[in-house]
């Protein structure tokens, strides 16, 4: 397997809890621009994977490498952020005292140091890129509202547009419908597969009509490691996938 | 002192047992002594009567409860009655009557006469029946030793049943025997025998070897105090590790109550500390009932209170829980202010009740002295109290991990809605988790009475070290509240003998305040899978 | 830029008549004191002037703490230490300027060495015959410490209750140091009877309103620093790693240079408070770094409303005012009172006075837009969006959160 | 018991009569003479200073029975300083600001009158200081009732080396790390290095406020005292630690026949927290014993149980000098004719007023006192028996002898002198100059 033409590329990583395997050699790799689907039973290490990818865990073995060339284990969580890899959080995680515009001035690409944030001025591209944000994310009739009063599917879709604002190579998008009305599961996937055209993203997420709708390559972790990887009826049909996962 | 022991030799040769008569008159001359000079002049001249009958008046007179009458210049012992003193005659100890402190005049003693008559009592009781007795008169006679005193030493042990006693009679005979003109091989031997000794006092006798002495003597005496040092060194450092533990039960026992309603609870309890101090008071109510009205019981006077600063303690506790933390749950900082406030009114309340100036709590007598195990004395109070906080913590272990209740406890800490919605009754739970963690703090206080003021401002000497000792072993976790305390005590005491108490304290701060950057959860921290899941 | 800001149509109209308060204060309280006979009504007593002056100096300690705890959700108890070594700089500045007028007429030891038998001036002590030595001290020495400390705690993600747990342990361990005689810094008299800053008998009403009108001005100051920091992309940052420190991580930014920056400059302000505080209180010693201290200031700040700029300040002043007359007029009792109210502080007033009297004005300001709208039946809705507090309720600052495994799960 | 509950009442009534005062301060300002008091009622310092404030109010209500002073009453003005220095500053210039106080008594700790010295030279009021302290000072404003040095730590040595207090010939000196056993120390250092002791026979050492964990300092004094010598501890350690400290003594079997503590800071109130039976034997130095049998010792005992209502409560130095302190300041004012605290500072010089242990307290020159030196033994109720006392009285030596910086000092305040620190070698007032 060559590292070059990937975007991401875990091997035999492994990592552990006061004993606990959370993840347990794991093999993971994902190609430029594609967008995968990862699915798996709680406690299956979806959450600790992206905690070793993003620099929160250091894994206790194996090698993780961005883009071909970059190893991951020895950066830590803002330097991996400015690589280009973007987050978003299972429980959905934005500034809740700031407003959605002053929510994406911060995630904004640009440089990440104390005294010109001190001495910052919103300039005119910032401002028209923040516009074009706010409406993707279908929320211009709120942008000075505060975060704290958005709704929980608002919210959700203000912290892609954070990780939009970021303008990652890859976005890591922890279960973003959770807690989503059927109509807001539906526009996410639009959102998401209108994302992917120009992004590499991972999604983890339980509902499976969300994962179809998406219509990606589907990986299905158990116990820390790869059970099953490929289509989504591919794995669906995996008799280990439903017996540890969906369920008979 | 040698003309004490020949006059105290010449008179058990000529009589044994002098006419009570004599006796009385020189009795009677206390009443002319002027200054403590005087004084010990008559009481010197009454050990060299070797009348054994003289222990009473001269035991009386050390006490301070020797009098004379005003009214006939009779010299009589006194003790205190009521408003009055019973008077009782010095030598056949028959009553004689009472009368009002205005009456009498008490013959005053220092610590010179004290020590005076505790020296002739020593060669008077050498024969006394209680083994005891025996050996403390032989334990005086081994720091008083006198050339004069080899012979009655030798007749001592000659009759000495009792291998203890005898051993150390041989001692002070060996002692007697350095400070006297005796040949160079007896000097040797009495090296030999106090070198076995091995302790401070051994070393003390050994310097204070004549500087005349001959040449093998001071060598001997060298070589075996240089001996007893190497092993004292290490005794020391034994020591030192015991003051540690010791000193880690006391931050154990001030910190174990905070380890549930900080640790477990999240509450900032800023009036943990007034806890403690409740405890304490309420030790000093109990010991003042009991002082009033069962004297007998005072013995058990903090048995009978630790239940009672529990409750009390924990009264206070559940109070402050229902009318004030309870608002405040998922606030943490602000309980750090409104308990900041209780702890300033709890003080205030105990200064207007018991007044600001310290109380007076006894050890009771089990809690009193020290013992030796080998070089190292230990003493009662400080054993007791490492007893009384390991029992403490196992008892607590074992509610909070093996009883219903500590499972309702732990299952509303961990997730209050979960376990409301389980059938569970939070806030009785909550209250009385608070009211367990405030009992406990109270019960640490009836110890911390023994060793400390008791005093408005009990509390605040130990609420900064109580937060260290849970942060440090890592919040939530009794086992590190437990190993918290025990480590910051020992590498405090082991410090202080080297950096001195301040700049030890400060190098232990400093420590924690770097062991914190290590591992910013504390010794004993939570890991787990990122909490972003 | 900022000036163009703050000046813009009353952006913060609240922080433009704070500092113009503070300002108008810093000259007429002068003027009251010195210009007016003490006969007249308005005559201001000198005593009355040191005392204000040096609430002013605690007001400036609690806003400094506020710019960490409230706006960066770093609950500080040791910002009493960064008070005490600029007081402590600024004391010996003064000590020197005693020159051969302390009792033993020694021209260069201060006389605690005389008597302590010290044979020259410690190294330490170079340099703080010169104001602006001294001045450039009270700013770098709590400032480097302030750094220092936070370099470590921050790079090693100490939050919550640790994070206060160590400020603690260092502010008490500086107390104990500071104790100490062989320390060379006046051990438990601390530094006393100053006699001249920068030439002006610092006992004359004069030099004692001057020193008022600068504890009001630097007052002034840094309420204007600090609103312009809060109001910066900085201060939205910082207010983003208080409510969620991953996520600014996850966006690129380095949480712990965030609040590095903001503790040091708090620490600055906090150093300024103290050099501005001693001369007018005529002493400093080591009980200045006792942690009750510290934890008073915290009261102060939560009291006034955290979180907000004037709100520490009015706590600050309030509460001792309050300690200043409770422990005159009830000097048995006070501490009952003082007690009490913190207590129902906590219980009535959560957000502290300011907090309270914005969401009383804001509900106020919603029914009065409700009434209108009934009236005009139109606009509904608009009261149930501004009645709601511009926080909610559920996210408060600074907090860590006890039911989750670790402390602050901020997400 | 010690303890009494009806003492809330008391207090709470004290306290509303005193927000009744405070509230109303100009209304009485002419047919009144307001005394200040400035002790600590809370914080650390309130174990030690409430008795004073107490011993206060009794005096003033004495006076007033007696029929005031210039024919106006006495008025007390109490506040509380809260163990806080600045405070005390701060409190002070209230008093004498706002309350426009005649006089003020006050104080405990040295760093506290440190605070207040400059508010008192500058508003030119009076302040009498009750306790024994380090010396190295004399004020125009304060008038020292308490001991200095010599009157205390001194002749207490004295009487260690005598045949009487058992010929010490090893000395540890025990200390709390402040200024007071710091200075004491040193002058005791070179007192005993003067009387022929050598320097690897004393021992010195300082212990934090508060200390409450003796148990390492104790065995060092018991290995220090066992080399074949007669050892005592000189023991300078301050308020709250003495419990502790007593409480380890006591455990670790160290008799007072055996190694005996001299201590300067420990008095009846401080024992009443111990149990003394241990204790025996250990001595303290002071210029006034409650048991002190006289008559003027008995009325003031007498009267001070009435006032507080505990028959328990004990009196101690500190407030013996408050005695003596008030009297002279009675007579002074008495003698001047007004309570112009100018008059009156000239006035108290060569005041005389009885002291409770039977003779004549003198206010001298350096507005110190003359007081006798009494050494007493701690007896197993809590009181102290005196075994020695100075043949006459001691005058307070502000500037001490045995310091290099200090030996040419003296003070004088009357005119036309009228300096703290003059020079006698230089003959210049203003210190001792360059080393």
């Amino acid at each position: 397997m060559s590292k070059s033409n990937t975007i991401l590329y875990l091997d035999g990583v492994s990592v552990s809890f006061d004993g606990f395997r959370a993840i347990n050699n794991l093999s993971l790799v994902l190609d430029r621009g594609e967008m995968r689907a990862i699915i798996g039973p709680n406690g299956a290490g979806k959450t600790t994977m992206m905690d070793i990818v993003t620099g929160k865990t250091r894994p206790d073995d194996g090698e993780v490498f961005f883009d071909g060339e970059v190893d991951l284990t020895s950066h830590d969580e803002a330097e991996i952020a400015m690589m280009g890899i973007g987050r978003k959080f299972q429980k959905p995680t934005v500034f809740e005292s700031h407003s959605i515009e002053e929510n994406l001035m911060l995630a904004l690409k640009g440089p990440r140091s104390i005294f010109p944030a001190l001495f910052h001025r919103k300039s005119a591209a910032e401002a028209r890129r923040i516009d074009d944000i706010i409406g993707v994310i279908r929320l211009g009739d709120k942008r000075r509202e505060v975060a704290a009063n958005l709704s929980h599917g608002q919210k959700q879709w203000l912290e892609i547009g954070m990780l939009l604002a970021q303008d990652p190579k890859l976005l890591l998008v922890d279960e973003p419908v959770a807690g989503m009305t059927d109509a807001e599961t539906e526009e996410t996937a639009r959102l998401l597969k209108e994302i992917a055209r120009d992004h590499s993203v991972i999604v983890v997420e339980h509902d499976m009509r969300f994962v179809r709708e998406l219509g990606v390559k589907v990986t299905c972790l158990h116990e820390g490691s790869v059970l099953s990887e490929g289509t989504l009826d591919f794995v669906s049909a995996d008799e280990r996938v439903v017996e540890v996962y969906l369920g008979r | 002192m040698i003309g004490l022991a020949l006059l105290f030799l010449s008179a058990t040769l000529s009589s044994l047992g002098a006419a009570e008569a004599d006796l009385r008159a020189i009795i009677a001359k206390f009443a002319t002594a002027k200054g403590f000079s005087e004084t010990g002049a008559v009481v010197h001249e009454l050990a060299a009567t070797g009348d054994p009958k003289v222990e009473r008046p001269l035991a009386a007179l050390a006490d301070g409860n020797l009098y004379i009458r005003k009214a006939d210049s009779l010299v009589l012992i006194g003790k205190e009655a009521g408003d009055g003193v019973q008077l009782s005659d010095p030598l056949s100890g028959a009553a004689s009557g009472e009368a009002a402190k205005d009456d009498i005049t008490k013959i005053k003693v220092n610590n010179t006469l004290r020590r005076a008559i505790r020296d002739a009592l020593g060669t008077l009781t050498l024969g006394a029946k209680d083994p005891a007795v025996r050996l403390a008169a032989a334990g005086t006679m081994f720091k008083t030793p006198d050339a004069a005193n080899i012979e009655p030493l030798d007749t001592a042990i000659a009759n000495e049943t009792v291998a203890s006693v005898k051993a150390l009679l041989e001692q002070a005979r060996a002692a007697s025997v350095l400070v006297s003109d005796r040949p160079e091989a007896d000097k040797l031997a009495a090296i030999q025998v106090i070198g076995a000794r091995g302790d401070r006092d051994a070393v003390s006798l050994l310097t204070s070897v004549d500087a005349n002495a001959s040449d093998a003597v001071k060598q001997a005496a060298a070589a075996a105090i240089a001996n007893i040092n190497s092993t004292l060194a290490f005794w020391d450092a034994g020591q030192n590790i015991w003051y540690g533990i010791s000193l880690g039960s006391v931050l154990l026992l001030a910190a174990i109550g905070l380890a549930i309603t900080f640790g477990v609870m999240g509450v900032i309890n800023m009036a943990h500390g007034e806890m403690v101090m409740l405890g304490a008071y309420t030790t000093f109510v109990v010991q003042q009932v009991i002082r009033t009205s069962f004297p007998g019981l005072f013995d058990w006077s903090l048995v009978i209170a630790l239940p009672m600063a529990f409750l009390v303690a924990g009264f206070v506790g559940f109070v402050i829980e229902r009318g004030i933390i309870r608002f405040l749950y998922g606030r943490p900082l602000e309980t750090l202010l409104a308990t900041w406030g209780v702890s300033l009114i709890l003080q205030q309340a105990v200064r207007s009740i018991f007044g600001p100036t310290n109380q007076e709590v006894g050890n009771p007598t089990w809690m009193s002295g020290s013992f030796d195990v080998g070089q190292l004395a230990i003493t009662w109070n400080r054993l007791w109290i490492l007893v009384f906080a390991l029992t403490v913590f196992g008892v607590l272990l074992y509610v909070m991990k093996r009883t219903p209740w500590g499972l309702q406890m732990r299952a509303v800490t961990a997730n209050r809605r979960m376990a409301a919605s389980m059938g569970i009754r939070t806030p009785w739970v909550d209250a009385l988790t608070f009211a367990l963690g405030s009992g406990i703090a109270g019960i640490a206080g009836v110890a911390l009475s023994q060793i400390d003021n008791v005093s408005p401002n009990l509390g605040r000497g130990y609420i900064i070290d109580s937060f260290m000792v849970v942060v440090f072993g890592g919040v939530g976790n009794l086992w590190g509240t437990l190993v918290g305390a025990f480590s910051l005590g020992v590498v405090n005491k082991v410090l202080e003998p080297y950096a001195g108490a301040v700049l030890g304290k400060i190098v232990v701060l400093v420590l924690i305040v770097l062991f914190i950057q290590k591992r910013p959860r504390g010794l004993f921290a939570l890991k787990g899978r990122a909490v972003e899941a | 830029m900022i000036t163009g800001r703050f000046f813009a149509a009353g952006a913060d109209r609240r922080i433009a008549i704070t500092i113009f308060i503070l300002l108008a204060v810093a000259v007429i309280v002068p003027l009251l004191n010195l210009a007016i006979s003490p006969a007249s009504a308005f005559h201001i007593p000198s005593y009355m002037v040191a005392l204000t002056g040096k609430y002013l100096c605690y007001a400036l300690l609690a806003l400094s703490l506020d710019l960490v705890w409230g706006y960066c959700g770093i609950l500080s108890l040791g910002h009493g230490a960064f008070f005490a070594l600029g007081g402590y700089a600024m004391g010996m500045y003064l000590m020197r300027q005693i020159g051969s007028r302390g009792v033993y007429g020694n021209p260069i030891l201060p006389d605690f060495m005389v008597f302590l038998n010290y044979k020259e001036l410690p190294w330490f002590w170079y340099g703080f015959d010169h104001f602006w030595f001294a001045g450039l001290m009270v700013l770098a020495v709590p400032g480097l410490l302030a750094f220092i400390f936070g370099w470590f705690a921050f790079r090693s993600r100490v939050t919550g209750v640790y994070l206060s747990i160590i400020t603690q342990a260092m502010t008490y361990a500086l107390l104990l140091a500071f104790f100490r005689n062989d320390m060379g810094f006046g051990g438990n008299n601390g530094l006393t009877d100053f006699k001249d800053i920068l030439g002006f008998s610092v006992q004359a009403d004069a030099t004692r309103s001057a020193l008022f009108a600068a504890s009001a001005v630097m007052l002034a100051l840094a309420v204007f620093v600090t609103w312009a920091i809060v109001g910066s992309k900085y201060g939205k940052l910082l207010m983003a790693v208080r409510d969620a420190e991953s996520r600014t991580r996850f966006l690129g930014w380095r949480a712990e240079n965030v609040k590095l920056f903001a503790f040091t400059v708090s620490a600055v302000m906090g150093g300024i408070a103290g050099a501005l505080y001693v001369p007018q209180v005529g002493i400093i010693n080591p009980g200045e770094f006792e942690p009750s201290n510290s934890i008073e200031v915290v009261i102060w700040a939560a009291v006034g409303g955290r979180g907000t700029i004037i709100g520490p300040i009015i706590g600050a002043l309030l509460v001792n005012a309050g300690k200043s007359w409770f422990t005159g007029a009830l000097p048995e009792l006070w501490l009952f009172a003082l007690g009490g109210l913190f207590v129902a502080v906590t219980l009535l007033l959560p957000k502290g006075i300011i907090g309270m009297w914005d969401d009383w004005r804001g509900n106020a300001r919603a029914l009065r837009a409700a009434s209108l709208a009934e009236e005009a039946r139109t606009a509904v809705g608009v009261a149930s969006a501004t009645s709601k507090p511009a926080r909610s309720p559920a996210r408060n600052p600074g907090e860590w959160s006890w039911s989750d495994p670790e402390p602050q799960a901020a997400e | 018991m010690r303890g009494n509950f009806s003492s809330i009442t008391r207090m709470v009534s004290a306290g509303v009569i005193a927000a009744g005062l405070m509230s109303a301060p100009a209304k009485a300002a002419d047919d009144t003479i307001k005394v200040g008091i400035l002790h600590s009622l809370s914080g650390t310092m309130a174990i030690s200073e409430t008795t004073l404030k107490d011993a206060m109010l009794m005096l003033i209500d004495e006076q007033n029975a007696k029929g005031g002073l210039l024919g106006k009453k006495l008025e007390a003005v109490v506040v509380d300083p809260a163990s806080n220095w600045p405070l005390f500053a701060e409190k002070a210039r209230e008093l004498i600001s706002k309350d426009k106080v005649a006089a003020v008594f006050g104080c405990w700790t040295s760093v506290s009158r440190k605070s207040v010295l400059p508010v008192f030279s500058e508003l030119d009021n009076i302040l009498f200081y009750p306790v024994q302290y380090e010396g190295e000072e004399s004020e125009r404003n304060v008038f020292y009732t308490g001991a200095a040095p010599n009157q205390q730590a001194i002749p207490a040595v004295d009487y260690l080396m005598s045949e009487d207090g058992g010929s010490v010939k090893r000395w540890v000196l025990e200390g709390t790390d402040y200024v007071y056993p710091r200075t004491t120390n040193k002058i005791l250092e070179a007192y005993l290095k003067s009387k022929g002791v050598a320097a690897e026979d004393i021992m010195v050492n300082y212990t934090p406020f508060g200390f409450s964990d003796w148990q390492t300092e104790v065995s060092a004094i018991k290995k220090f005292g066992s080399a074949g010598k007669k050892t005592a501890v000189v023991s300078t350690v301050n308020g709250d630690a003495n419990v502790p400290f007593y409480k380890e003594l006591g455990n670790q079997g160290i008799k007072a026949e055996d190694i005996p503590v001299m201590a300067f800071s420990v008095g009846e109130e401080e024992l009443a927290g111990l149990d003394t039976a241990p204790l025996v034997g250990h001595l303290a130095a002071w210029n006034y014993f409650e048991s002190v049998d006289t008559p003027e010792n008995k009325k003031f005992i007498a009267d001070w149980h009435k006032f507080i209502k505990n028959d328990k409560r004990t009196t101690n130095d500190p407030m013996e000098a408050h005695y003596i302190g008030f009297n002279m300041w009675v007579k002074a004012v008495e003698k001047a004719g007004t309570t112009d605290p100018d008059k009156v500072i000239d006035a108290m010089i060569g005041v005389s007023v009885p002291n409770l242990t039977g003779g004549y307290s003198t206010m001298m020159p350096n507005h110190h006192i003359t007081k006798p030196v009494l050494i007493g033994e701690i007896q197993a109720d809590g009181q102290f028996e005196t075994v020695s006392r100075t043949p006459g009285l001691v005058m307070g030596d502000e500037w001490s002898d045995y310091l290099p910086d200090s030996k040419d000092l003296i003070s004088d305040w009357r005119k036309p002198l009228s300096c703290g620190n003059f020079n006698v070698a230089t003959g210049k007032c203003g210190g001792k100059g360059t080393n």
